[in-house]
């Protein structure tokens, strides 16, 4: 066992905060706030100019070939700055399936404009009756002529609003069991037919809700082969495997309140951090997040050397209920301050503890639910009976 | 022990249950997040008689205790109610406390909301509730109780749980008490602030694991509703248990009060407000959590359940300091603090 | 609403508080802590010559026709006052059953020496693959001559080294839903073919697991008819109802911690409730056991007035749980001190809390689990959609 | 970070699991609880060379560091060995680290095994770990850090962990050091003892949750094993994730005290047994209430694990003081205590 710091990836980290520093400006963040679009070209160009939307991809796809942990380092750079990066998951994501999946024409037309950072996708999986319950998505895709006419509506398209294709699961075929009647798509957002409805969330993030009203694309943009798509979700899923989203998030969560409380005052001057309850939970949170850094690192390591892991379900799980519990506990100890947003001129460290309790929840949903993580690690951690 | 509602009781609860699933709906309480306030929910409330339900009836009130009052904010928690309605109640009897006859009469009259600085004042309320809209608030100043009559700001301070908060000035503050009985009067008003914000949860707490129920036993994934897997059925099982508990919590520290058992209530209070709060916050969270990505989504309601599970209780400090309030009161001082 | 209480039952408290003060001596508590043995004779019959064990039967069956608040009133004051009362709890639970469905054989030979505190029954529920899902009860009983011939095994049948007859749950039937095939008897404990196998538990509590080994009894053994154990049971349980086993054992152990910490100070003579963490344990056990309590009283109010209310499955549920919270956090509050059990000579509140920890899994599982009680409240409080 | 255990390390960890496995069975455990000691197991671990694991070869020790011992250790906490190695080993380094030569030579030949007093002592150790059973064991008195060699009483303060531990003079001490260096030595061993004991827990922890898988797997119920019930599923798959961390986070530590980075050693201690002790607690409590009624039967396995958990870490004090520690560690004193 080796607890050292790889080099090369304290390196890549370095390089990363440079891009961030130079590229991730107040105006940014003040933008993604205020239109809670978690988004923002001028880095993501950055972030592109560098070849790190193909990080992930083999060098003989035309990628870096980068390993999970320097991908995990990435994602922890960009989480700690708070940087909006959904535009480059979301890239790299698809990227990495047209790199290995991808037609000639797919190659051409949409990875390398991907990969130039030129456009980005967005990812249509969820519907209103889908959720968790992924592959029981009813859009349905039917051939017509040489192509395939796609009806339907996704929830939580996010980025739609900027993502020049959407990266589609569609129902191919009815009369068999529901995984085996899956197919990927390229959808071009620019079709009238396609309309992106805005939702707004609980963090001010947004997100949409798209609908596919008969749009017809031709079969050059089905990506991997028809009701397969199964096998479509499992390549992107490897991509995300040893990258355990959202668990550094606590550390930044820590990071912010330290930074404030060390010099927080109440009402009647008295330090908040002479408080033991607000020691305490400070101390309960500090552990928690050497805990989850240490899962997501495992999970990094794990998958660079082959390990099966649960694609770090166990990261995933520990490190975003953590978050929540952390949310809410520092919150407290704001007391009536902790009431106030961003907005707000006074807000306790810039509204950042405020925020983080109505974000917690997305954490503990997104890239499936505490729920899903769990029947996967009494499944396949501790090999259960098979539920009932 | 007899838990059932005396007739007078129930009319309170019957009436203050409908009024407010009519006037308080959803629509309503996001109509009034950016304000944190609804101006005609509150003028029907006025109407009702309810801001003076718990004043004397020498003073023009509707007599009734603070069990009364439990009952019906616990219907305005339940909703949502966009209303400094607590405030209002805790502070005409804070009025009505110290003898401020004159000024009691001049709120019942106006029938403008009135409200209450829960700590002690230098020169500014921070953060006063309702403070984006009350005309006239009380503060306690040094060892002096002031009723303060200003313009409200009309805009709360931006916050994150569609709450009508804003700094208030004391300085020009008429002087309605001094010395220790001032003290007294305005840890009793906070105590009564305490106790109704706790109904007010209870309320909440108990509308969140409705909302709850009926969504898992609608919501559909794999094949069945998601309220027939028993992590989900074993989740929401924790609850009604300590929703009741809450309830029977606010109601017997409501009754001892009433019954002049009134050395018991700061303990009372204090714990019914932690017990209420970690309950609200836990149930909400769980419930919201529980919808999956739509739980976020604003035009569900369980987030506004969730943003003011967190916010009303805030508005006082953070619950531990109740923890170390109710150590003091039951253990005495600490060498610590 | 009425929070005053009750005069009567504050009258009844002070009786059992008197018959406490004056059977409930050092000895007979030792006697339990050395022996497992949670009952005492010379208690039992000061109860029985009260008229208590017959507290719950309406009076046109001879019994005092109390309703569930006076009965939870006599189980909390024997609670708090940490008195063994196993014995009265079987007593009264058989005799209930007796008055209603006995017949005039089993109201003789039974019910009478039951009332006058002359012999215990123990309780033949459980068995080594029916716990939770007692209605799978496999001992046999098989219809011989003009009797039965029964043969099984029972788990936790406490108190049969004591008890003259076993209220044993048999299997009548197999051909019939597991319901539906069940049959009640008393079975006398000196019979040679019955076997008792004493069991330590965690507690020092001492249960015993019990041997039929071709019993044979006569048909005027048998309670209730043949194939309905299951009404038998339901019968049983309507005597529970209202009294919400174990939610008063919270309510002893704050006091008795409370009245420890006043003075204990530790090894450097710091007072342990001047510690911040101490005093906040406190008080969440106390507004725990306020809980507790008034849901209690809820329980048993609800069953005076024909209120369904769960058979105080909240209750229950609220108040094992917090009492097993609150011998883990009260007991770290003792430090190394807390290690040490009643035997030694120093233990903190005369071992105590220690004990409390190693009693609170029996709360949270005798009378129903945790689980059970939480599938209760999902079907029937909460109306939630048929468990998967 | 590669957790690729080395070749040294794989060995040590097969070698101490097959040992433990073979010598401290359930039998040996129980058979030890009155006494907490099981004298050949000690013999058998001497014959080993574990005691001296990781004293300096220079020593005649086997020079490995604490991430060996640690690793050896969570072997010993899984199989629940009633051996006090982990005060042994720290205790041997201590007198390695105070220049203790000669009583270290006498303690690796006499091959007893030797404790610490983990908090300052005035005249009595109060139950000191193993104090029953140890001849020799090492305190901090004032600020003069000792060796006190007496006979030790055989017979336990009566506990319910089935410890060793027992009140110790410390009036005929040997003085080994003292002022700063004596207390700073002192302060790093017991440090080291929290780290290990926080690997002994993660080994405790780490076998309860597989007793508790076999027996949900194995247990029927309703027609179907427990183990098939979601809400056990879900209660059960909380833990992996912890019980990696929580070896993560021993692993780490030591680490880095064997590379020199002691300044982490007080934070990384604490963090470590606060961590593993609630987590422990934790498993122990929800397996032993899987079990059911069987789970307060003393034949079954895991009331030995759930009254360990419970005791261990009891022994230094209670964990709330570790919050405080890395609280005073990490943002200096507070202005409270």
């Amino acid at each position: 066992m080796d607890f050292a710091r790889d080099p090369a990836i304290l390196a890549f980290q370095e390089e990363v905060r440079a891009v961030l520093a130079e590229h991730l400006t107040t105006d940014v963040l003040e933008r993604v706030d205020a239109t809670g679009t978690h988004h923002d070209w001028g880095l993501h160009r950055a972030i592109a100019a560098r070849g790190w939307l193909a990080a992930a991809l083999p060098r003989e796809l035309g990628g870096q070939g980068r390993g999970a942990d320097q991908l995990a380092a990435l994602f922890r750079e960009v989480e700690l700055a708070g940087a909006p990066y959904d535009g480059m998951a979301n890239t790299m994501m698809v990227a990495f399936v047209l790199g290995h999946l991808g037609s000639a024409f797919q190659r051409a037309e949409v990875l390398a404009p991907l990969l130039a950072g030129d456009a980005i996708p967005c990812l249509g999986y969820s519907e209103p009756d889908s959720g968790s319950d992924v592959a029981a998505a009813a859009t349905s895709a039917v051939r017509t002529g040489d192509g395939w006419t796609i009806t339907g509506q996704k929830m939580f398209t996010s980025l739609a609003e900027e993502a020049r294709w959407a990266f589609l699961l569609t129902r191919t075929n009815q009369d068999v069991p529901k995984h085996r009647g899956l197919t990927f798509f390229l959808v071009p957002m620019d079709d009238p037919r396609v309309e992106v409805r805005p939702v707004r969330t609980l963090s001010g993030k947004r997100t949409n809700i798209t609908f596919y009203d008969g749009v017809h694309v031709g079969d050059e943009w089905r990506v991997g082969e028809v009701d397969d798509g199964w096998q479509v979700m499992l390549v992107a899923l490897a991509f995300e495997r040893g990258v355990a989203g959202g668990v550094s998030d606590i550390t930044a969560l820590y990071d912010a309140a330290l930074a404030h409380l060390r010099d927080a005052v109440d009402d009647d001057g008295r330090h908040l951090l002479d408080d033991p309850h607000v020691r305490s939970r400070l101390v309960r949170v500090a552990i928690d997040k050497e805990v989850a850094e240490l899962l997501g690192d495992r999970a990094a390591w794990a998958a660079v050397n082959g390990i099966p892991n649960q694609e770090g379900a166990e990261a995933k799980l520990f490190g975003t209920e953590a978050f929540g519990r952390a949310a809410g506990a520092l919150l407290d100890a704001l007391g009536p301050a902790g009431l106030l947003v961003h907005a707000a001129l006074d807000a306790p460290a810039g509204g950042t503890l405020e925020h983080a309790y109505r974000y917690a929840p997305i954490l503990t949903t997104a890239g499936g639910t505490s729920e899903i993580q769990k029947n996967l690690i009494a499944e396949r951690t501790l090999g259960l009976p098979r539920r009932r | 022990m007899d838990l059932t509602l005396t007739d007078d009781q129930a009319a309170v609860v019957e009436l203050f249950s409908s009024f407010f699933a009519r006037e308080s709906s959803p629509a309503v309480v996001r109509a009034s997040e950016a304000l944190g306030f609804a101006p005609m929910l509150w003028a029907r409330l006025q109407a009702l008689g309810a801001g003076a339900i718990s004043v004397g009836e020498s003073f023009g009130g509707g007599g009734a205790g603070l069990l009364d009052a439990a009952l019906a904010v616990e219907q305005a928690g339940r909703h949502l109610a966009p209303v400094p309605l607590v405030e209002h109640i805790v502070t005409s009897r804070l009025l009505e406390r110290v003898g401020a006859a004159d000024e009691l009469a001049g709120v019942l009259e106006r029938g403008d909301p009135v409200s209450l600085a829960l700590r002690p004042v230098a020169t500014t309320a921070h953060l006063l509730p309702g403070g984006a809209v009350v005309p006239t608030f009380a503060a306690l100043t040094g060892e002096r109780l002031v009723l303060v009559r200003s313009e409200a700001p009309g805009v709360p301070t931006p916050n994150g749980s569609g709450l009508a908060v804003a700094d208030r000035s004391v300085v020009d503050g008429a002087p309605l008490a001094r010395g220790a009985s001032a003290v007294g009067a305005h840890s009793t008003a906070v105590d009564e602030w305490r106790l109704l914000t706790a109904a007010m949860l209870v309320g909440l707490a108990d509308a969140a694991l409705e909302i709850g129920v009926a969504y898992v036993s609608e919501r559909h994934q794999f094949g069945v509703p998601i309220g027939s897997f028993q992590a989900i059925q074993h989740g929401l099982a924790e609850f009604p248990g300590p929703v009741s508990g809450a309830r029977l919590l606010v109601a017997r520290a409501a009754w001892r009060a009433d019954h002049d058992e009134n050395d018991r209530l700061p303990v009372d209070a204090s714990m019914a407000l932690l017990f209420a709060t970690e309950l609200a916050r836990s149930v909400t969270s769980r419930v919201l959590h529980y919808h999956g990505g739509y739980g976020v989504m604003e035009e569900y309601d369980i987030q506004l359940h969730y943003r003011r599970a967190r916010g009303w209780p805030a508005q006082l400090g953070d619950p531990a300091a109740e923890l170390d309030r109710v150590a003091r009161l039951l253990y005495g001082p600490s060498g610590g603090r």
